[in-house]
C-alpha cells in the first residue's frame, strides 16, 4: 500500500542514499526503521564532508596560509548554516561531538564557575527532569545533584505517554534553576507541551534545556518560538555525519555560562597558573575542531531544508498514522505512546504478546526490516512501564507506506514463526 | 530459513518450559546480572558442597536466547564438580566468540551446542552468555566462602 | 635539491593524497608545511570514512540488525587497529573526539571519584607539568589544580629548548600524584626524556600521562616500552579525520578511572535518582560514537604502518637536518629549540629578523607555502623565550627536499620584500 | 605582486615609524588588548575632554599590520570630537569586513584606506582591528568618567 497523499516523493529521496543500493540478509531489500538512533546519509552530505579533506583541509582559525583561510570559512560557515536552521545568530551556536557532550557540558558548567557566577547550583537547589529523559538527559543531572547537593524531581509519565502535568507548579517551585526535558520522546514519540513548561520554568527564573535530538531533525525549530534558553541535537540523526553536535544556548547566557573543555582556541590569555577564556562559541570549543564534520552537518541541514521539515514531519505522520491503525488490528500488539497522532512523532515503539522485543527485531532483521530493541536508553521509562523492552520503529523522510506494510507483514510472520515452534 | 540456526527448537522449548526457574530456598550464593544494552536481566543462585555444584536456581526476564541459555546451563553444571562445569563454560565461551565457525563439542556441551548458530549474530552472544556470567561470579564467590 | 638518501619516495606518496592534486595563491604549488596544526588525508582514509556512511552506517551497540552488526564490527575492528597501533590491548583503547579531550577527560577525572578512589586528588597533592605544554595538557591540570587545592608545579625549559631535569627530583617528590607532559614539543621539536620522568615518577606512586600528539603520528609507539600510565593523540594529525581521538591507559588504571561524559552506552544500571558504569572502554563512550570517525582513523595508521614509522622519522629527520642547516646559514634566523637532530622531531620554530612572524607567514603564504605563526597554544613556552610568536614549519611523511629549499628560498624573499620596502 | 595589496607603503612606514607610541604620562584611561591567536599585544592609553579625544598614546608589540593599524589610528583620532571618532572607527571597521569589495571612504579614513586589502586576507582582519578595538574600549570608559 503507498499513502498517495503525502507530499515526499520517497523514490526521489531514496536515489539520494546510497545504503539504499545495497540489500540485507541474502538479497533482501532494507527496509530501514532505525533513525531514531542515528539517520542515514545523502551523498551530498558524505561528498561535502570528503571534499573538505580533498580540498580545504587545514586547522581553523590558526594558520596564516589559504587552506587555513579556507578552512575556516568552510567552519564558520557551517556554523552560519546551523544558525539559520535554528533561527538562532551565529554566536549562539556551539559545536560540539555530540548532544551526549552537550548535555554534559550544561550539566558541568553549572558546577564549575565560582560561587557568583550565575549558573552555580547548590544545596537547596532543585533540577527538574521528566521520566522519559534518554540517560544522556538524565544522567549529567543526576550527577550535577549529586555534586552539589542540589535536588533531583521530575515529571511522571502517564499511561499514555504524556508527561502528567498535573504537579507542575509544586514541581517547579522558586527552588527550581533547571528545568532539563526532551522535545520529543526517543521512545514514546510523545511530542512535549513545552510552552506551559517554559512559562512556569521562567516563571520561577529558571533556565529551560531542551534536548531536540528527535525533534530538529524533524520539524522546523525556531528557538524564539520555542522559548527555551538551551537547545541540542546530533548530526547523526538529522542525516550529518557522525562525531558532530550543536549547542544553541541564549547569548546572554553563554556570556556567563563556564567553560567546559580547556585547551587551545578557547583563551584569552594563559601562563604557567592561569587562563582566561574566549567570548562564545570559542569558548566551548578546546581544540583542532571537528572541522569536516562541521561541514557535512550544514550539508546534511542544507538538505534538510530543501526537501522541506513541514513536509517531512507531514510525511513520517502519515506513516505512523498507517502504522498506529495496523497494530491496533494486530490483538497481541500493545503500542506504548500515544496512540493518536496529535503532538506526536514518527517513533513508535510496541510489543507483540510474549515474543520478546529483541527477539522479535531479530525475527524483523531476517526479512530485512532494521528496527531498535531494548530501553532504548530510556530504562527509568521502560520500567516505569513494568517492562524490560519494546521494540521500536521510526520514521525518517526516506521510508514509505509499503515499508509500514512490510513491518506489519513481519510482525504477522514472527507471531506465526514464535507460536509455531 | 537463516533464523533457524538461531532458533534452534530445543532452544524455543527451554524458552517456554525453563528448567530450575524460580529461586531456591535453600543457602546458596545468588548474584543478579543484567545486560546493559538490552535490560535483560537473571539472577542465578548457586550453592556448592565439596566442590560439587549442588544447586543452581535462577530468576529472570529476557528473550529466548538469554533465558533458554541460563536454564540449559542450570541443567547441565547441577551435579559436576566445580573443575568440570568450568571446562564447559570455558567451552560455551569458546563456541560463542567462534563468529560461526564452530559446531561446539557435543560430548562438553550437550544441548547447549544448540547456541551455536548464536555466534553468528554478535549482538546476541551477550545474551546467551549473561547466566554463564552469573553462574561463574556465583560459583567463584560460592567457593571462596 | 632532493635528498637521495631518503627511505621513502614521496613521489609516490603524494599521490595518495588529493589535496596535492589543487594550488594556492594564483596557481601556486603547495607546500604544506603545517602538519604539526592538522596533517592532510589519503584518499585511502577519506573513502573509508565515507565506505562507512555509504554501505554500514547504524548505531553500534544497539541494534539487532545487520548494519548494526556491521557497523559495531566497523567500530570494534577500528579499536583493535588502535591497539595494534600501540602495542596496548583493546579494552585499553578508548575513543574521544580530540586529544583535548582525553586530556580533559583525564583531569576531570581526578577529581570526580568519591573521597576514596584511588585517583581523587586532593589539597596537598602536587601536580607536575612542562613549560613546553601545549594549552590542552596545562590548563586542564590548571583547571584541577583550583578545583582541588592541589599545587601544580613545573619543569622549566632550557634555553636549548630542553626540559631542565636538575631538580627532577624535588619536583617530582612524595606528594605527586600526576606528571603531565608532552612526548615531543609541538613548538620547539624537543623530544623529552621520558625513561628518568617515568621512573621518579612511579617511585613516588604519580601516574605518567603523555601527551602524543606530536609523536604518535610520527614514530612507532609501545605503551609497554614507553611505560607511561595513559597517553593520548588526536587522529586529524595522523592523517586521520577531524573530530577523532585516542585515550589509552592500563587496564588496571582504567578499572577505577571515574567516568567523564554521562549517557547511554556507558551504563550499567540506570534509576531515576542513580546510575551505576559499564567497564572500561565503554564507560568513557557515552553516546553514539564517532563511528565514522574511528574507522577512519582505523585506515590512516594502517596507512602510516604499512609506509613503515620508522621510515617514516628518518625521513622526517633529513628534512629537519636540511631545514636546521639552511637557517644556519640566514644570519637574521634564529631557531627555538634543539640545534641538532638528536632527540628530536620535525618541527621546526624560528624567527627572522624584525621580520613578524605572522608577516613572514604571509610572505611565505604567497609563494604558495603553508607554515604556522603565533605561539602554537603554548603561549608560557614563547613568553619564556622572551617571544610573542615564531614560525613554525612541520614536517610529515609527504613533504621533501625541494619544499624545504622552496621555504629558505621564502625566507630570503621575505627578508628582501620587507627591507625593501 | 597580490601581496602588495596588503602591505601598502603606508602601513609599512606606520610600522618602521610609528606614530604617538609609548604610553603618556598624563592621565586617561588605559586598556590592554590581546590576540589570543597570535600573542599580538596593544596598551591603549585614551584621555577624552569635553567630549574631544584630546590624546591617544599606545604601546605593544605585534605584526606589521596590527602596530601601523594602532598608530595611524591614533593620529587619525586625535583631536577629534568622540562622535567623529566612531564614524572613522564604524568605516574602519566595515572596510575590514568588506572581504575585499569596498577601496573605503578616503574622506573619512585617510590614510587609512590603504588597510582596504587586510579585508582580503580574514586571517588578518583582527590584526588590524586590534588597536581600534581597544581605542573603543579606552574611549567608552573615558567618557563614562
Ligand atoms: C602537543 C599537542 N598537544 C595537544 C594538542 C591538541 O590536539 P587537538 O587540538 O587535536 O585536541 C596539540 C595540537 O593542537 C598538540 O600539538
Ligand atoms: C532523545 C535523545 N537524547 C539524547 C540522545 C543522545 O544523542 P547522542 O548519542 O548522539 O549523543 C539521543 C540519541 O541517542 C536521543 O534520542
Amino acid at each position: 500500500m503507498s499513502n498517495s497523499s503525502s507530499p515526499l516523493d520517497t523514490a526521489v529521496i531514496r536515489r539520494d542514499f546510497p545504503i539504499f543500493t545495497r540489500t540485507v540478509r541474502d538479497g533482501k531489500k532494507l527496509v530501514y526503521l532505525d533513525s531514531g538512533a542515528t539517520s542515514q546519509k545523502p551523498e551530498s552530505v558524505i561528498s561535502a564532508e570528503a571534499n573538505f579533506y580533498r580540498m580545504h583541509n587545514a586547522a581553523v582559525h590558526r594558520g596564516a596560509h589559504q587552506l587555513a583561510e579556507e578552512a575556516t570559512e568552510a567552519y564558520e560557515g557551517a556554523r552560519e548554516s546551523v544558525a539559520k536552521f535554528l533561527r538562532a545568530t551565529v554566536d549562539e551556536i556551539i559545536f560540539t561531538k555530540s548532544a551526549t557532550e552537550s548535555l554534559n557540558l550544561l550539566a558541568y558548567a553549572f558546577s564549575s564557575g565560582d560561587s557568583l557566577n550565575r549558573f552555580q547550583i547548590k544545596r537547596g537547589d532543585r533540577i527538574v527532569v521528566t521520566e522519559m529523559e534518554h540517560h544522556a538527559n538524565l544522567i549529567p543531572w543526576q550527577q550535577l545533584a549529586k555534586r552539589t547537593g542540589a535536588e533531583l524531581v521530575w515529571f511522571e509519565v502517564t499511561p499514555e505517554g504524556r508527561l502528567d502535568l498535573s504537579k507542575i507548579s509544586e514541581l517547579i517551585n522558586s527552588d527550581t534553576r533547571i528545568v532539563a526535558l526532551t522535545h520529543q520522546s526517543n521512545v514514546l514519540g510523545t511530542i512535549n507541551p513545552l510552552e506551559q513548561i517554559v512559562a512556569r520554568a521562567h516563571e520561577v527564573g529558571a533556565v529551560v534545556v531542551l534536548d531536540a535530538c528527535q525533534s530538529a531533525p524533524h520539524k522546523a525549530i525556531d528557538v524564539e518560538k520555542l522559548g527555551v534558553d538551551f537547545l541540542t541535537f546530533s548530526g547523526h540523526k538529522a542525516l550529518g555525519p557522525t562525531g558532530i553536535g550543536v549547542l544553541w544556548g541564549r547569548s546572554e547566557l553563554l556570556e556567563d555560562l563556564p567553560p567546559f573543555l580547556f585547551g587551545g582556541s578557547m583563551i584569552e590569555n594563559v601562563s604557567m597558573l592561569d587562563a582566561t577564556w574566549a567570548p562564545s562559541p570559542r569558548r566551548f570549543e578546546a581544540g583542532v575542531p571537528n572541522m569536516a564534520q562541521a561541514v557535512g552537518l550544514a550539508s546534511a541541514l542544507e538538505y534538510l531544508t530543501n526537501v522541506g521539515l513541514e513536509k517531512i514531519s507531514a510525511h513520517e505522520l502519515l506513516l505512523t498514522e498507517q502504522l498506529l491503525a495496523g497494530l491496533a488490528n494486530i490483538e497481541e500488539a500493545k503500542v506504548f505512546g500515544p496512540e493518536s497522532t496529535v503532538d506526536r512523532g514518527g517513533t513508535v515503539s510496541f510489543t507483540v504478546g510474549a515474543i520478546h522485543p529483541h527477539d522479535l527485531g531479530q525475527y524483523l532483521d531476517s526479512q530485512g526490516i532494521a528496527v531498535r530493541t531494548g530501553h532504548h536508553c530510556a530504562w527509568p521509562l521502560t520500567r516505569k512501564f513494568g517492562i524490560t523492552a519494546t521494540t521500536r520503529a521510526s520514521f525518517y523522510l526516506y521510508n514509505d507506506a509499503s515499508e509500514v506494510d512490510a513491518l506489519l507483514a513481519g510482525i504477522a510472520g514472527a507471531q506465526e514463526y514464535f507460536k509455531d515452534k | 530459513m537463516e533464523l533457524d540456526s538461531l532458533y534452534q527448537q530445543v532452544i524455543l522449548d527451554h524458552y517456554k518450559r525453563p528448567l530450575h526457574k524460580g529461586l531456591s530456598k535453600n543457602s546458596g550464593v545468588q548474584v543478579h546480572h543484567i545486560n546493559p544494552s538490552c535490560g535483560d536481566e537473571v539472577t542465578v543462585k548457586v550453592s556448592v558442597n565439596d566442590g560439587v555444584v549442588a544447586e543452581v536456581t535462577w530468576d529472570g526476564v529476557g528473550c529466548s536466547i538469554s533465558q533458554a541459555s541460563v536454564s540449559m546451563m542450570s541443567d547441565l553444571v547441577t551435579g559436576l564438580g566445580i573443575k568440570e562445569a568450568n571446562v564447559i563454560l570455558d567451552e560455551f565461551t569458546a563456541l560463542m566468540q567462534s563468529k560461526g565457525t564452530s559446531a561446539g563439542d557435543p560430548e562438553i556441551l550437550d544441548d547447549a551446542v544448540a547456541f551455536a548458530g548464536v555466534s553468528k549474530y554478535p549482538a546476541r552472544i551477550k545474551c546467551a552468555l549473561l547466566g554463564w556470567m552469573a553462574f561463574k561470579d556465583a560459583s567463584v564467590q560460592a567457593q571462596a566462602q
